[in-house]
């Protein structure tokens, strides 16, 4: 037995890679539920993006890019689900990000619009990127059509007959509520977007920077945050429970891998406690060795 | 089947290109090898052009040219010329892949690195302040209620005051006041030729104020009488009612319809209107409670602030934000907190002797306390690797190899 | 070698400086600025002249939605001109700009094509000599009005002559003062809570508290500012690519082992850059076909199957690493288990068994605490470390205390 | 902010003046620094030093650079040679100026042309699994991981721990401790990195600025205990609050 256990000490790199393809990759393939847990700042999250406010509109900073498409592809679905089903327009952009980023967004836009019959222009524009951070997001804060002269599509926004949209969202005042959707959000929107912050900044993030954000959470200087895949599917979940058959959850991503995702990170836990053991194990055996030597 | 090659060749790139790096798992290969330098190669090349166009080209190079163009007669401003002068400094970066001239692109790095640390003031203070602020936390209930502060003191009013933009209308027996509500300022006075009867109502630059002797119409910004309205004869006096209830307007827009201000006879009470408002607090809950010297005749509120007013004085008061009930819990969770911060920072205290058992064991509880935290990154960062690796297999299960069983089995 | 470092010294202080002052300094010279209750105000007017036609007085004030715009010949964000609103203050006399009235929607058209319209409002709009419809939609000039159209009145090219900056009656400590604009005052409307934001007199009511006082440059050059700042340090770009560039050559005349993949690196980025320049072209296009390809189908793959290989070596890593060894890193590891468990299902499902009365130590509800009460405080105290930390680095590098490199 | 940077600049002066007077307590990490050299010279193996994933625009690295001169002058002392590896080619010779000012200054240039400063791959995944390799064909004794790290962190200190290294890092990147921790020996966390520079540099300004920081936070701690005091007292909407506006711009 304790020698069994020893060999666990050195189980090689390979049989590891396959453990985590096979409990990774069998969910895809056997659809598995699992009830989930909703967290405090997954919902302030929700909360402020469901506070309709009339002539306001959601802004989301989608800096997202193939990189961290993993966790941020999830949200920002998510998140422009909320948006498109309670028919609360957005405007999407991107600062400093990869050039990809907004076409990326795109992407999921047009998708979601055609669930709820949502117009482009009307009820969304995507204003494409610009550079410069932090000086420019605090032009953003004071004009956002000074700083996004034309639209991802090149349509000046200044053009009210294309986009009805942009008639009504002047600066961070005409903002309900501002999203950063991207792999680790720059904290410097909190101070260079508004400077009265009266606007709530709620962040998704990939997880492995979130542990940073709590702070910032705890001192509301942000008003959510929502967390990798698991904020993503948490979000679905409240959509479900808010709007019932109105949410259209086709082809999202976030119940999809959360589940994979507890597999996959079962495999890691196990491993690292088996390989404890094993080590225990093999100290055992030498130290028993030692004695009958 | 040639309608499936049409439509997916390009997921067949996309696959090869995931299982080529994939390779690499396996062991070190030159597949693995070429395709990181062609990724990072198109990365460069598109990035460069990206680059140009969306920045260097729009916001350097055009308004140079226009500069020039300016200057030999054209439209526009000639100081678009200096912008060459940002182009020399910017190509002194490229002096740094010379060995002879590399002290020069210090030049250029310099001012990057002053806008950096003229940036970092700004940034650091307006992320961290709050964080010192929020790091004050009560270990222990409160001894003393929040009360509302009086920032101002305004004319009383027998009616209840009209508010429009930062002017408010007061109205006494015989008399009609403008003051600003910023200040207290007073704008103007004006004597009513009869009897007040009611509050004033604005119409545009005009202000109407009802009296027995029919509405009298005041210029809004001299105080001026302009005439008296006798259409509907003389108004009778209202009676007086129970002042009614305000909902509190904050500046933060979470807490917006969350509290109400209720006048009781010479005091008012603010109630939660909603569960949340803050931590602990639910619909009802009873947040503060303020006396005022005389009976209240109304009470409003905008900005942050509230208007109380009594026949003889009002007053303006900055209305404290609901605070969380807290639980023996939360005291607990603020005790740890606060032992945490003071034990990291005593950590890395370095240019101090340590002395006494107390420094000492809070340093190295501190370094304990490090671990937690570092534990949860290391949580945080398994999941998000993990994340990533599934959205590729997903791709190649969903998008790549299904779509192909699909196409064979038809 | 001593003149480059003083100068490297100085550009270094005066490029902090510049953007310490741009937060500091308040908008209006603090010395010469008034504040007080505005009790009326007078708008601010100016003429404007176009070649020999007579001068054409205009007020900046809102009469029946005809208040005007100066605008002022800029490039856009794609480099193509368009015309941008001015302030009044930043365009003195004799400068030229493109005066634009409206727009109104059009009832009737009175006496020949363009002479005289009647607006949807009632309002009579007749042009003066030297100025042209505009049809607000294009903004091209309109030969033939006709009711139905929405227009702008504009004179383009127009020399700006005489500047009145208006004036305004202040209440200010229970006296009525009479305050005159000089040309470069801003009017900046205080209230409670917010900064203050500028205004134009028009825009002022009875009762407004202002302040009024000289402009700082700062506030008006913030965007100049922030275009410097970027375009400084997208200049800085290329050096990645030729420094890499000349790794690869060297590779390709020296042929070390697996010099071959240079030659790919060279290949690639000619396809990036074929990529790049058919992002700019019109969708539909074959070169647009091919950006979209490459990007969404060679770097999105690539890059995200790079970021996914960390997985693997994480896990491999993280079992082999991971040993318990002391006392700290059991206390990282129970830390890192419970936020793992606790942020997927399972960890519900392992101890949701305790009810409800034991919520609290459920393993969800323990991962949230500990990430909410002594991560955060643990970070918080790092923070501050790394706040002041900033401050001194910043202040070494911007009073060039630091040495850069090791060669001095 | 005029406060805080006031201090610092204050004690920078002080530092100037007068860097004797100046005193940085000895940090845990450095025992174990001479340790690990110890440790190798028992062995009579090389020494690898790995400066991070940065160049030396980064301070993290131009304090790795400080240890490194530290690590080199120890070795120099058991006659010991040492291998760095880097993924910047730029720091290929700034390395290699630390090591021959080093060795001559301990008066064993020979040392120097024992030692050996490698540039592995410009990507860091590459050059981390590379290191990784090198200690284990090597037989390397020690190892110190100092600078600035990426994800790559874990590759090079997990070769390091398969091969039986003692191994030391420092790094102010936090996201990379926790696979510090579960790896190496000994970390140098966050701003130890840099005071443990400046102890061994006994540069003036480095020695300052440590300082005045030290002041600077001592002032932190002193509001937080003020500030919970009255909090306790009067509840969260204390008074302090108000400071809000006095400290933002």
């Amino acid at each position: 037995m304790l020698k069994f256990l020893a060999r666990l000490d050195v189980v090689p790199r390979r049989t590891i890679y396959i453990f985590l393809l096979i409990a990774a990759g069998i969910p895809f393939l056997v659809p598995i539920r699992l009830p989930m847990y909703i967290w405090k700042e997954t919902r302030s999250a929700f909360d402020a993006t469901q506070v309709v406010q009339p002539n306001k509109v959601v802004a989301i900073c989608s800096n997202w890019d193939p990189g961290s498409q993993g966790e941020n592809w999830p949200q920002y679905e998510a998140i422009v689900a909320q948006c498109m089903v309670n028919h609360t327009p957005f405007i999407v952009f991107s600062v400093d990000s990869d050039p990809v980023s907004p076409q990326l967004a795109e992407t999921v836009n047009e998708r979601e619009a055609k669930k709820y019959g949502c117009v482009y222009g009307r009820d969304w524009v995507n204003l494409g990127l610009t550079r410069g951070a932090p000086l420019t997001m605090g032009a953003i804060g004071r004009s956002v059509k000074s700083v996004f002269q034309h639209d991802y599509r090149q349509i000046p926004t200044q053009n009210y007959e294309k986009l009805p949209l942009m008639r009504r969202v002047r600066d961070v005042r005409d903002f309900s509520c501002f999203w950063v959707v991207q792999y680790q959000p720059d904290l410097n929107w909190v101070v260079f977007l508004d400077p009265n912050s009266r606007v709530p900044i709620l962040f998704a993030c990939a997880g492995i920077g979130s542990s940073g954000y709590y702070p910032y959470l705890s001192s509301g200087q942000l008003k959510g945050m929502v967390v990798g895949t698991r904020g993503a599917a948490e979000y679905e979940v409240m959509l479900r429970d808010k709007f019932g058959k109105r949410f259209d959850d086709r082809e999202l991503r976030g119940q999809k891998l959360v589940v994979p995702l507890a597999f996959g990170n079962l495999v890691i836990i196990v491993f690292i406690i088996a390989g404890n053991i094993g080590t225990i194990a093999r100290r055992r055996l030498e130290a028993q060795a030692k004695v009958f030597r | 089947m040639t309608a499936y090659w049409a439509a997916n060749w390009p997921i067949w790139v996309s696959a090869f290109c995931v299982i080529a790096v994939y390779t690499y798992l396996f062991k070190d290969n030159a597949l693995y090898r070429v395709m990181m330098q062609i990724f990072i190669g198109i990365n460069l090349g598109y990035q460069a052009i990206v680059q140009w166009r969306d920045v260097l080209y729009p916001q350097w190079w055009l308004p140079m040219i226009d500069g020039f163009k300016a200057i030999f007669g054209g439209p526009g401003s000639p100081w678009g010329a200096l912008w060459s002068l940002v182009g020399v400094i910017g190509l002194l970066f490229y002096l740094q892949l010379s060995r002879k001239y590399a002290h020069l692109s210090k030049i250029a790095i310099g001012i990057t690195i002053g806008i950096g640390a003229g940036l970092t003031f700004k940034s650091q203070f307006g992320q961290n302040i709050p964080q010192v602020l929020d790091s004050f936390k009560p270990l222990a209930p409160a001894v003393v209620r929040p009360v509302p502060r009086t920032v101002a003191h305004l004319p009383g009013s027998i009616y209840p005051p009209t508010l429009d933009g930062s002017l408010a209308f007061f109205v006494t027996r015989n008399q009609v006041i403008a003051n600003e509500v910023l200040g207290g300022v007073e704008l103007w006075r004006t004597t009513l030729p009869s009897t007040s009867t009611g509050p004033v109502t604005v119409k545009g630059d005009e202000v109407d104020v009802p009296s027995v002797g029919g509405a009298v119409q005041i210029d809004r910004s001299t105080g001026r009488q302009l005439g008296i309205h006798i259409a509907n004869g003389p108004q009778p006096s209202p009676l007086p009612g129970k002042p009614q209830s305000a909902i509190a307007v904050y500046r933060q827009p979470q807490l917006a319809h969350g509290v109400e201000l209720i006048p009781n006879g010479s005091s008012v009470q603010a109630r939660a209107t909603r569960n949340g408002v803050a931590e602990g607090v639910y619909t009802g809950d009873l947040l503060w409670d303020a006396n005022y010297p005389e009976p209240i005749v109304s009470v409003q509120s905008f900005d942050g602030v509230a208007l109380i007013s009594g026949a003889h004085e009002s007053a303006i008061w900055e209305i404290p934000a609901p605070q969380a009930k807290l639980t023996l819990r939360d005291y607990f969770d603020n005790w740890v907190s606060v032992i945490t911060v003071v034990c990291v920072m005593s950590y890395f205290f370095f240019s101090f002797r340590r002395r006494g058992p107390v420094v000492v064991a809070a340093s190295n509880m501190g370094r304990w306390l490090l671990m937690i935290g570092f534990g949860a990154f290391f949580g945080n960062t398994v999941m998000t690797r993990m994340s990533f690796l599934l959205d590729r297999l997903m791709f190649l299960i969903d998008d790549w190899l299904r779509p192909f069983w699909h196409a064979i089995f038809k | 070698m001593k003149s480059p470092r003083a100068i490297t010294i100085g550009v270094t202080f005066i490029a902090g400086l510049y953007f310490i002052l741009d937060f500091i300094v308040p908008p209006t010279l603090p010395g010469a600025s008034i504040r007080g209750v505005v009790a009326s105000t007078v708008p601010a007017s100016f003429t404007a002249k176009s070649g020999d036609f007579p001068a054409i007085p205009y007020q900046l004030s809102d009469q029946g939605n005809m208040r005007p715009q100066i605008l002022v010949a800029q490039r856009d964000v794609l480099g193509k001109p368009k015309l941008a609103s001015t302030p009044l203050r930043q365009v003195g006399p004799g400068s030229t700009a493109t005066i634009r009235l409206g727009p109104f929607e059009v009832q009737r058209v009175v006496g020949g094509p363009t002479d005289s319209v009647v607006g949807a409002d009632g309002i009579w709009h007749s042009l003066k000599p030297g100025q042209t419809w505009v049809d607000s939609a294009t903004t091209f000039p309109v030969t033939n009005a006709k009711p139905g159209m929405t227009l702008y009145i504009e004179q383009p090219n127009a020399k700006i002559d005489q500047v009145d900056p208006g004036s305004a009656v202040l209440l200010i400590g229970g006296k009525r003062i009479n305050h005159r604009l000089g040309a470069h005052t801003v009017a900046i409307k205080l209230s409670r809570y917010t900064a203050g934001s500028e205004v134009q007199l028009d825009e002022l009511k009875a009762g407004d508290t202002v302040q009024f006082g000289p402009a700082t440059t700062f506030a008006d050059n913030r965007d100049t500012a922030a275009q410097f700042n970027l375009v400084i340090t997208t200049m800085a770009f290329g050096i990645g690519i030729l420094s890499l560039g000349m790794v690869h050559s060297r590779q390709l005349i020296k042929r070390p082992k697996g010099w071959y993949t240079s030659i790919f690196f060279f290949a690639a980025i000619v396809l990036g850059i074929a990529a790049g320049l058919g992002k700019y072209e019109d969708p539909g296009t074959s070169s647009r076909a091919f950006s979209d390809f490459m990007v969404m189908r060679v770097i999105a793959a690539v890059s995200s199957a790079v970021f996914s290989l960390l997985a693997f070596y994480m896990a491999a890593a993280a079992y082999r690493a991971f040993r318990i060894r002391n006392g700290e890193a059991a206390l990282m590891m129970g830390s890192a288990l419970i936020v793992m468990l606790g942020q997927t299902p399972f960890g519900s499902y392992l101890t949701s068994w305790m009810g409800e009365r034991f919520s609290a130590f459920w393993l969800p509800n323990i991962a949230a605490w500990i990430l909410r009460v002594p991560n955060t405080a643990m970070f918080r105290g790092l923070i501050f470390g790394i706040m002041l930390g900033a401050f001194a680095t910043a202040l070494r590098y911007w009073l060039s205390m630091e040495r850069t490199t090791s060669g001095e | 902010m005029i406060l805080f940077s006031g201090l610092i600049l204050w004690k920078i002066a002080v530092a100037k003046r007068n860097p004797e007077k100046v005193f940085i307590r000895r940090i845990a990490g450095l025992n174990a620094i001479d340790e690990a050299v110890g440790r190798a010279a028992e062995l009579g193996t090389p020494i690898l030093f790995n400066p991070g994933t940065d160049d030396f625009t980064s301070i993290q690295t131009l304090a790795a650079l400080g240890v490194l001169a530290h690590v080199a002058k120890r070795s120099a002392v058991y006659g010991i040679s040492i291998i760095v590896t880097t993924c910047k080619p730029i720091m290929v010779p700034i390395c290699e100026d630390v090591l021959r000012s080093a060795y001559e200054a301990a008066g064993r240039p020979e040392l120097f042309h024992a030692s050996d400063v490698r540039f592995i791959s410009t990507q860091s995944d590459l050059t981390a699994l590379g290191t990784a390799a090198l200690m284990v064909d090597r037989r390397v004794a020690s190892s110190f991981l100092f600078g600035a790290y990426d994800y790559t962190s874990l590759l090079v200190s997990e070769g390091g721990q398969l091969a039986g290294c003692m191994q030391i890092a420092g790094t102010a990147d936090y996201y990379q401790i926790p696979f510090f921790i579960a790896s190496c020996d000994y970390i140098v966390m966050v701003e130890e990195l840099f005071a443990c520079s400046s102890y061994l540099s006994r540069q003036p300004v480095m020695l300052g600025s440590v300082a005045g920081q030290d002041f600077g936070k001592l002032v932190l701690l002193g509001l937080i205990g003020v500030g919970v005091l009255l909090s306790t007292i009067y509840g969260l909407g204390n008074p302090v609050n108000g400071f809000e506006r006095v400290f933002t711009f």
